[in-house]
């Protein structure tokens, strides 16, 4: 299953859109920790793209493709911001992080994809879960 | 989300139903501001029913722990799901907080 | 919002995906007896698609396209079967369909919807529905 | 799709809650065969809390009906919501039919 996506959501949007989309997915017999990973990772992204790219810009769009089968999902999310250093980021697992409120986001993407990858200065993010059956 | 609350001696503790995200986070804000208010101390979190957490959520969390320390009080979390709690180790948050396996053990450390 | 979808779901899937589907318009705040014809339209074209285009073969996909805003709805779907003749489909109100299964689908959707067009011989259909707000 | 079963008399209320649609059509087909086959005549299908109906439901409904009919039985529908209603006017499905305001009005037709 293929979908792409063309979004002007506020932040508070975020979570039922996400539950719907994974929802999509159920016909591929995916589990429900990996659903549960997969509607994580997308609501992270989906969060910084409306909040750190467009700026909470609702007149700006987030760009949203998802190719999932039940061998891997493929997901890309891309803002129309200036992008980042997301080469640059604190870990949030360290003493002095562990009471912040914020960066987690980006971490949590990292350690739940099998593979991530930033484009156009970190304004798009391809992310991979390969699955196993 | 919905919050059960119930009351044992001067403990309370909330069964979260449902989910911990950045559009429920301030409903269980509010919850956990009146609690404190009321001087509430020994607070447990119960999440057999919770069904999903983001990282707002979990910054919901670490929120609500700060004002509870800020009254020289205690709040425990139980009844994880594997899911959950796998959340909690990917970003070592289950160093912060203190979990227990059910409410039983939670409210035999206070 | 606007979304792209490839898909090959069998029939018995194409209520969830629906439903889910349609959840994701819930940020647009439209009425909920509107939501229900969309989902219901989208639902009897999808199973035409799947079960008279691509005749149940599931290598074969059906195209979705949904543009929706608080002002219009349109909805694209398209199968890689033949076509039909959309001009002559007997009325299932008459009082000889009315005990008939079958036969409602395309009614329906031309009855709840503010235009509705086929093209490539009928494997594609386009259809519109005008929200007063 | 839950379906509550009530007996009143001889008349077999059921309760459904959720869809009748491609998917849940085959469940509800059985439950009416149960009945029809432990020689049910009269049933009402109470749609109070059906929240949504496609055209495959429309004709499972409409092979219910001829299934009770064919060992002289009754079945009526009550509790419509206004959308529904909406599609069983569209299809004149409501000509095909015997549908109710309430319980009570179906009951007293039997
Ligand atoms: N799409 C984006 N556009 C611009 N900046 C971004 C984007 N995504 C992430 N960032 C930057 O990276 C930082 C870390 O992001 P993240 O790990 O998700 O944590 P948080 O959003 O909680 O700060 C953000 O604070 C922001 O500065
Ligand atoms: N996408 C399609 N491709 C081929 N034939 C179609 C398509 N959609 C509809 N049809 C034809 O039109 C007829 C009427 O469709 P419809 O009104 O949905 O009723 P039903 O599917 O219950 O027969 C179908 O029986 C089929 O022959």
């Amino acid at each position: 299953m293929i979908s792409e996506h063309k979004l002007n959501l506020s932040l508070k949007d975020i979570p039922q859109f996400t539950k719907n989309l994974v929802g999509e997915l159920k016909p591929l017999d995916i589990n429900k920790d990996i659903l549960f990973d997969i509607r994580l990772v997308i609501e992270e992204a989906l969060a910084n793209a409306i909040k750190h790219g467009n700026k909470m810009d609702l007149t700006k769009n987030v760009f949203l493709k998802i190719n999932a089968s039940s061998k891997r999902i493929d997901i890309e999310i891309k803002d129309q911001g200036k992008g980042f250093d997301y080469k640059k980021l604190p870990l949030p697992t360290e003493k002095e992080n562990l009471h912040k409120y914020s960066g987690r986001g980006v971490f949590l993407i990292r350690k739940l994809m099998t593979q991530v990858k930033f484009f156009d200065n970190g304004a798009r993010i391809k992310m991979t879960k390969l699955l196993k059956k | 989300m919905k919050i059960a609350q119930e009351n044992k001696n001067d403990v309370v503790i909330c069964k979260i139903d449902g989910e911990i995200n950045i559009s429920t986070s301030p409903e269980l804000r509010k919850f956990f501001d009146n609690l404190v208010q009321n001087k509430t101390k020994k607070i447990i979190l119960d999440f057999t029913s919770l069904s999903y957490i983001d990282s707002s959520g979990l910054a919901t969390l670490i929120e609500l722990l700060q004002r509870i320390k800020k009254i020289d009080g205690k709040f425990y979390i139980c009844n994880m799901s594997d899911k959950i709690k796998n959340i909690f180790e990917i970003t070592k948050l289950h160093k912060l907080f203190e979990v227990f396996e059910n409410q039983e053990l939670a409210l035999n450390k206070f």
